[in-house]
């Protein structure tokens, strides 16, 4: 038994008990309690020297089809499993208090959500750990059907939705399936090492082919352009803390993916080197354009939503986006930002959902034109939120700032201005879009029918405030992750970033720990000021009047909807869902093709048919 | 519009044949198993007819068979057609001349039919022309007076289920031997005799009444059919 | 014989035809009862007495017969 | 002397006297054929570890191979007849009208199917296939509505067409080679049967033998016979007796034709199949009407991976014959209470929640999601179909790997359906007792299937590898060589 | 008669025998018609099967009187076309009562108008209505199609 072995069977046995107790009251701590036996299974495996790690293998292995079958975890996989088992014990705990119970009475099957929520850990800590292309698949096809689960645990609308992203999921799995067939086909094994041999000598049309496969199937599942149509409402509808999850590390599995096969064995120089005809671009170019309208469409599509889960789930698939532009430019500066943003993203948008979340758990909404002002009733809540949001806009002192500093850096290093461009107009809507979150929540008037709400019960608040230690932590020291990150780029094979634990130690570097403790001088002095200058004073909120009015709690003067008008009138022409289109015109014609085939297993003569063929052979004994 | 398509498709079909008729190469035609069996069925069957050594010695399992085929087909038309309602009104008699013709042919035919069956394994005939005969036999004067009940369903079952098993039960006769399923038994007689080849004229009979029995309960049916519903 | 099996066999592919062309279904299978009296005579001349039998019998008679008494009950007794 | 032909004889001797019987004792006609089915199955199971070595030929009447009519018995056609004996036993069919009819015709299938799978004569295949056929016409029109009388007529057309075109095929291959015997076919067939003629008598036997394989454009006959007929009897059709006439048809493939357009046009015709199967399928609102629309895509499937020369063909298809032995049954079991709308079927998962499991299950592995059996078969198929690196068959590649994606939509739409909270304005019916039993034990066959991956696989190598010898099969027969004027 | 030699003559009889039968089977509707053509195709294909060993000159396989002829036919298929002709006439047998039956239930023997009916019935009997070209079924559009357009408008 390895280090591997212990953790996978931990997880197993995560599942099982989740399932056998999730009902229970003490369920859901138990299975909490296992995800941090997990944790520790995890950093028992390299120790905190995570930076000499070698390859650990697990004594599980199968000869199939003459191909042996392994699992063995690197320090990609480490680094992808610390968060995938984090994010895991943070819902997990959330969900075990009031909300389970909550969850339960409202008619939730609690077991099916703790078995589903362990399962989707369990699933994911086999597709990372995979050792070969066909393990790859295996477990790629494990989580896609362990996602759908929990998507479609709500039923109704959710059913749907899961549909939905089945669809594009499976269609993505059997482009996948036939990019790795072919490289099987090219190759003559599944090993990783093989392939990485068998590139320098592939031809360009089938490296093409390959690339395209391979990127649409692990494309669908990160969500990016033109396949992002599934993403944002599957995880909306999920209940609670699973979207929280979800949105947190799932659909990083697919750049997991990307990782490994695109960018470790088949090499980012080799895609530098594949031109598209009557273009000055290559594939690379490619690839980190697609990311950058990753950015931008689905960004500004979060902007227009009025319920703030979608609104969060949108901005997980722009920022998708980043993390694999960053990869994709493959210097020492974007790779390490690119897997930094994977860690800080998971971190500060569990918390953002977790966030939302104890919302709806209190209120029972979460549509933003029916909420406002609950700053005073939930102000822990309120500061998770508020880390949340700076972190997502990428501005200091968090850790969002690091990694997109690092993805900017990267890109005028490498020459791209137009990237860069494209990079900061996504930031700028991101800024904009996490302020009508925050605003339309939580600042503003409060409503009368939530005058009595209280904070959110300690076992939501807690993992929401160690997340968002987490968040300023590695904000505070950056080093503390791209100690991982330099660990996983040397394991793929990538330019090492130097670094020091505030930050970049390159010419015009960074050093977080100078830029923060200034802010947190400067914000010490101003509330030194506010405070003592003694010049305010606390009024209520409705101690006020308008046009000679008094106000009462009745009116309403906070209008939350219609938010942005004079920005939607300019931008709203764009909003076409001209990929709602192209989506909805595949399915037509699908259905056409199908209503055809209909028509001819009902109408048609069968000995036409059978001439027809009849005619065909004929033609061909002559030719 | 459907005229011209299927002209289309059979010029092109005609077209395919004559292809194939060029390439079909008549210099085999005397090498092959039939001539073959020819060299040695008299002396592994004792039958003069070959085909029926064919029928029933050498293909004597394609015979079994096509007699099941034919059960089959029987039982899936009385299943299909249903019985006949004993209310259902009936065709009156026929005339006096085809009634008495009927009541005359009846011996004659059984007779014929018979003969046929029996000397299957010397000259052309056998079981399968004899038993429509006998078919014909107990079918006319059905036609001549459509109330009686020559053809008791029931019977026609029995007899056919029991003329099948006999077939089969001569073939285990030889497995109990230790021989295969089907080997020929009993002393091969002189060549031409009418008692000879073993026990090919017992399978004959069986073939001829299963057949006859067969073809009249399904020429009963299709004559009964309109009484239904 | 080479000329009476042509003509035979002339009659017999028109005798065809005419059962998929005769609006009445008793014609139809008049002729259909030359088709197999006709292939009947074929087989003779191919040397297979048995199966010239047979085909008499169960082609020309019995199947003549099957298919006169159901056009019978499908009220096709004359022509449509 | 092999008890083997028993298990074509007795079930065909106890349909003969069933009716005799019936007038004794009704229970004994009831107990006597599920009790003869399994004297036969136990004949076939004691046959089956002697063949793993050396294939038994048994000359029907003692006559020697090319005069005679010869029973060639290796493992794959004895698993194919294991799997019509057990698989009639399972689905007895149970119909209270005509249930002594229904007996005899099930009886008669079983020994039949066996007979055809064990079968090494041409002519004797057609007639085996034809008592086949017309047994199927039975089973179906034994549910005895309009409908079903209707849909039997619609395929029966297109089968007797199918049978003559057949009887056409076998007298070309007659007129070339002289031999009916398979095994001598074999020896003969890379001189006398490489031509224009042999190729135009495999695609007339093509056409015959693939009415029932629900080959492409003689398949017009399986959504109505499915959505008319029994759910067992089209459990029947579909699972068991498809694989019956592709088997016939590999075996042709393997023994006699050996032109390489013939495998193009197996390829194109089973492309074709995929593509039209699983996209009317897509749209079929009734679950009857979609089953059999995807078994028609799924027999796709089988006709390409048939398309693959070699040995790696053989394999495919077998697994994916096997795969689908299992499944399609079990699928058509479940649909016997939920058939109709899909629609109708919201919130049936309420009523009987281990149907609605094991139809979850039997849908992951119809659309290959791992580690379901239906992964790997699929991976068989599709691993020589890239190695062959020809775009024909890389076309076909693709187009399987979009009907799964296709598949997946239709099945989980169905699921969705099942799993929806709201039911539907009719109550659903429970599943029978005995259906969901036999259900259960399909499904548990498949994922004991998981479990026992390599065994498996290595047997079902060992099998195909049997299946595509060639010289074992001629020297196991051994037909004595024809020459004028008679044997040597 | 050159070119019209014996053999000629019956190949062009049998063949001429099934594509008069394929034509029946493809051309007509009426089911009566289609019943005659595949016995026409039948017998076309029996007498193929029965040439395809034909030889001129040789005698009927049969021994009469202990005189041995020097070239017999071969009797394999005349066997076989035996087989083949009992086989057909109980496959037109079922298919006549069958075809009683359907004629009873639905009136009518079109093939047309049956393979309406039939369609009619399975889609009673699933409780569906009627499948027809021009509606979209809802069940299946749903799915992916409810769409970004209801749940953005109302921002």
């Amino acid at each position: 038994m390895t280090a591997l072995d212990y953790l996978l069977l931990i997880s197993a046995i995560t599942v099982v008990i989740a399932l056998l107790a999730g009902n229970m009251r003490v369920g859901g701590w138990l299975v909490t309690i296992l995800y941090a036996l997990q944790g520790a299974a995890l950093l028992m495996m390299s120790g905190l020297g995570y930076s000499t790690m070698t390859v650990v293998q697990s004594s599980l292995r199968f000869n199939v089809l003459s191909e042996q079958m392994l699992w063995r975890f690197d320090a990609l996989s480490w680094f992808f499993a610390l968060i995938t088992i984090g994010a895991g014990l943070f819902c997990s705990w959330f969900a075990s208090g009031e909300w389970g119970e909550k969850y339960r009475d409202n008619g939730g099957n609690l077991r099916l959500f703790h078995g589903a929520l362990a399962l989707n850990v369990f699933t994911m800590l086999v597709l990372l750990a995979s050792g070969d292309l066909l393990t790859l698949f295996i477990g790629w096809e494990l989580v896609s059907w362990a996602s759908f689960l929990i998507m479609a645990l709500a039923g109704g609308k959710a059913f749907d939705y899961a549909m939905r992203y089945i669809s594009y999921a499976f269609a993505g799995a059997m482009a996948l399936l036939g990019g790795l067939l072919l490289i099987y086909a090219e190759v003559g094994s599944f090993d990783f090492q093989s392939l990485k041999e068998a590139v320098p000598t592939m031809s360009s049309a089938t490296l093409w082919t390959l690339v395209v496969l391979l990127t649409a199937g692990f494309g669908v599942k990160m969500a990016i352009l033109p396949f992002h149509l599934w993403q944002a409402k599957a995880y909306a509808e999920t209940p609670g803390p699973g979207a929280a999850f979800l949105g947190a590390i799932s659909s990083r599995m697919g750049l997991f993916a990307f990782i490994v096969v695109v960018v470790q064995l088949i090499g980012i120089s080799r895609l530098v080197e594949m031109e598209i005809p009557y273009t000055f671009l290559d594939a690379q170019d490619l690839l980190a354009w697609i990311a950058v309208f990753t950015i931008i469409i689905p960004t500004y599509i979060a902007l227009r939503q009025h319920d703030a889960r979608r609104l969060l789930a949108w901005h997980g698939v722009g920022q998708t986006g980043y993390m694999l532009l960053g990869i994709v430019i493959a210097n020492d500066l974007g790779s390490a930002g690119g897997l930094m943003h994977v860690f800080n993203y998971a971190s500060y948008q569990a918390m953002l959902f977790m966030a939302v979340v104890a919302v709806i758990h209190r209120t029972g909404t979460s549509d933003l034109n029916k909420l406002g002002g609950l700053f005073t009733r939930m102000p822990l809540s309120y500061l998770a939120m508020l880390i949340g949001i700076i972190g997502l806009a990428g501005l200091p002192p968090m850790n969002g700032f690091v990694s997109k500093w690092l993805i900017y850096r990267s890109l005028i290093v490498d020459g791209s201005p137009l990237l860069f461009i494209g990079a900061v107009i996504g930031t700028l809507g991101t800024i904009l879009s996490v302020y009508k979150l925050i605003h339309n929540i939580f600042l503003g008037q409060l409503r009368v029918e939530h005058a009595a709400v209280r904070e959110a019960p300690l076992s939501m608040v807690i993992p929401m405030m160690l997340l968002a230690a987490v968040v300023f932590v590695t904000g505070y020291f950056p080093g503390l992750v791209l100690d991982w990150t330099s660990a996983v780029q040397t394991s793929i094979g990538l330019p090492v970033l130097a670094h020091h634990l505030g930050g970049v130690s390159i010419s015009g570097g960074l050093d977080m720990i100078w830029i923060v403790s200034v802010l947190l001088v400067g914000f010490g002095f101003g509330t030194l000021v506010f405070f003592l200058g003694g010049r305010s004073k606390r009024v209520h909120q409705l101690d006020n009047y308008a046009g000679g009015h008094f106000l009462t709690a009745e009116t309403r003067y906070h209008y939350s909807d219609n938010f942005y008008p004079g920005l939607m009138h300019l931008i709203g022409p764009w909003y076409r869902n001209s990929f709602e289109w192209l989506e909805r015109g595949l399915i037509s014609a699908v259905d056409t093709l199908s209503t055809a085939m209909q028509g001819l297993y009902r109408n048609a003569h069968p000995s036409y048919l059978l001439l027809v063929a009849v005619v065909f052979a004929l033609s061909w004994v002559i030719v | 519009m459907r005229r011209f398509t299927a002209a289309l498709f059979l010029l092109g079909l005609g077209v395919m044949i004559a292809a194939i008729y060029q390439h079909i190469d008549f210099s085999n035609t005397a090498v092959n198993a039939g001539q073959a069996i020819n060299a040695v069925a008299a002396e592994e069957t004792g039958a003069a007819n070959f085909v029926t050594s064919v029928v029933l010695a050498y293909r004597g399992i394609d015979t079994l068979l096509e007699l099941t085929i034919l059960f089959t087909a029987a039982m899936i038309g009385g299943m299909v057609l249903g019985r006949r309602r004993v209310d259902a009104p009936r065709d009156p008699d026929a005339g006096f001349i085809l009634r008495t013709g009927a009541d005359l042919l009846f011996p004659l035919l059984l007779v014929v039919g018979l003969y046929i069956i029996l000397h299957g394994h010397l000259t052309p005939g056998g079981g399968f022309q004899g038993g429509v005969i006998l078919a014909a036999a107990f079918f006319l004067p059905l036609l001549a007076r459509p109330g009686i009940t020559l053809i008791d369903q029931r019977v026609v079952s029995l007899v056919e289920g029991l003329a099948g098993a006999t077939f089969i039960i001569i073939g285990l006769l030889a497995m109990f031997d230790g021989k295969e399923f089907l080997t020929p038994l009993l002393d091969k007689g002189e060549l031409g005799a009418l008692i000879s080849a073993g026990t090919l004229p017992i399978l004959y009979l069986a073939v001829g009444i299963k057949v006859g029995s067969e073809l009249a309960g399904l020429l009963a049916h299709l004559a009964e059919a309109e009484a239904l519903d | 014989m080479e000329a009476v099996v042509l003509v035979v066999v002339i009659v017999m592919l028109l005798s065809a035809v005419a059962v998929l062309l005769f609006k009445d279904f008793l014609a139809a299978l008049a002729a259909m009862s030359v088709v197999s009296l006709g292939l009947s005579f074929l087989f003779v001349v191919v040397r297979a007495p048995d199966v010239a039998m047979t085909e008499a019998a169960i082609g020309a008679g019995l199947s003549s017969l099957l298919f006169a008494l159901a056009l019978r009950r499908l009220g096709l007794w004359r022509g449509q | 002397m092999s008890l083997l032909v028993l298990m074509i004889v007795l079930p065909l001797l106890t349909a003969f006297l069933l009716s005799s019987i019936d007038r004794l004792s009704t229970f004994a006609a009831r107990v006597m054929g599920p009790l003869v089915l399994l004297a036969t199955a136990a004949i076939g199971l004691s046959v089956w570890p002697q063949l793993g070595d050396a294939p038994l030929a048994v000359q029907w009447g003692g006559f020697q191979a090319p005069l005679g009519i010869t029973l060639y018995a290796d493992q794959f056609g004895l698993l194919f007849a294991l799997a019509m004996t057990i698989g009639t036993l399972l689905l007895w069919p149970r119909s209270t009208e005509n249930q002594l009819r229904s007996s005899s015709l099930a009886l008669l299938l079983a020994g039949t199917g066996s007979g055809l799978a064990l079968s090494g004569d041409l002519f004797n295949i057609y007639v085996f296939y034809e008592l086949m056929t017309v047994v199927s016409y039975g089973l179906i029109a034994s549910r005895g509505t309009s409908g079903s009388f209707a849909s039997t007529l619609r395929y029966l057309v297109i089968s007797g067409f199918g049978a003559a075109l057949a009887l056409a095929g076998i007298a070309l291959v007659y007129q070339a080679t002289g031999t009916l015997n398979l095994a001598q076919l074999a020896q003969l067939a890379p001189e006398k049967l490489n031509n224009l003629q042999g190729f135009a008598a495999f695609v007339l036997m093509l056409v015959g033998f693939g009415v029932k394989a629900e080959l492409f454009p003689v398949n017009m006959w399986v959504p109505e016979v499915y959505a008319t007929a029994s759910s067992r009897v089209s459990a029947l059709l579909a699972g068991v007796v498809s694989k019956l006439a592709l088997l016939i048809i590999m075996r042709l493939l393997i023994l006699v034709f050996h032109q390489p357009e013939a495998l193009t046009v197996l390829l194109v015709l089973g492309i074709l199949g995929v593509v039209s199967g699983e996209l009317a399928a897509w749209r079929a609102r009734d679950l009857n009407r979609m089953l059999a629309f995807s078994s028609i895509g799924q027999l796709g499937v089988m006709f390409i991976a048939l398309s693959i020369p070699g040995n790696a063909g053989i394999f495919a298809a077998l697994a994916v014959m096997v795969h689908h032995l299992f499944l399609k049954p079990s699928m058509f079991l479940l649909a016997e209470r939920w058939g109709g709308s899909i629609k109708g079927l919201a919130g049936a998962a309420k009523t009987s929640p281990l149907g609605a499991a094991l139809f979850v299950l039997l849908s992951l592995s119809l659309i290959g999601v791992p580690p379901l059996p239906g992964f790997w078969a699929k991976l068989l198929v599709i691993m020589p179909l890239l190695a062959l690196d020809q775009p024909l068959y890389y076309f076909a590649a693709f187009v399987i790997l979009a009907a799964a994606s296709l598949e997946a939509n239709y099945l989980f739409r169905v699921v969705m359906k099942l799993y929806e909270k709201e039911p539907a304005a009719t109550p659903h019916n429970a599943h029978a007792t005995l259906d969901l039993a036999t259900a259960v034990f399909l499904g548990a066959g498949l994922v004991a299937a998981v479990f026992m991956l390599i065994p498996l696989a290595d047997r079902l190598d060992g099998i195909a590898a049997q299946a595509s010898d060639v010289s074992t099969y001629i020297q196991t027969v051994a037909p004595q060589p024809l020459q004028s004027g008679g044997v040597q | 008669m050159d070119i019209l030699d014996n053999n000629t003559i019956l190949y062009i009889a049998a063949f001429g025998l099934m594509l008069i039968g394929i034509s029946g089977i493809v051309i007509s509707n009426h089911l009566m018609r289609i019943i005659f053509g595949i016995a026409l195709l039948e017998a076309g294909a029996n007498l193929l099967l029965l040439l395809s060993t034909y030889h001129e000159g040789a005698s009927a396989p049969i021994i009469v009187a202990d005189n041995i002829p020097t070239m017999m036919a071969d009797p394999v298929p005349q066997a076989l076309v035996l087989t083949a002709i009992v086989i057909g006439v109980g496959i037109l047998a079922l298919a006549l009562s069958l075809a009683i039956r359907v004629q009873r239930a639905y009136g009518t023997l079109d093939m047309r108008e049956v393979r309406l009916k039939l369609e009619q019935e399975i889609s009673d009997e699933a409780g569906i209505d009627m499948p027809s070209s021009s509606e979209k079924p809802d069940d299946i559009a749903k799915v992916p199609l409810n769409s970004v357009v209801q749940q953005e408008s109302g921002s």
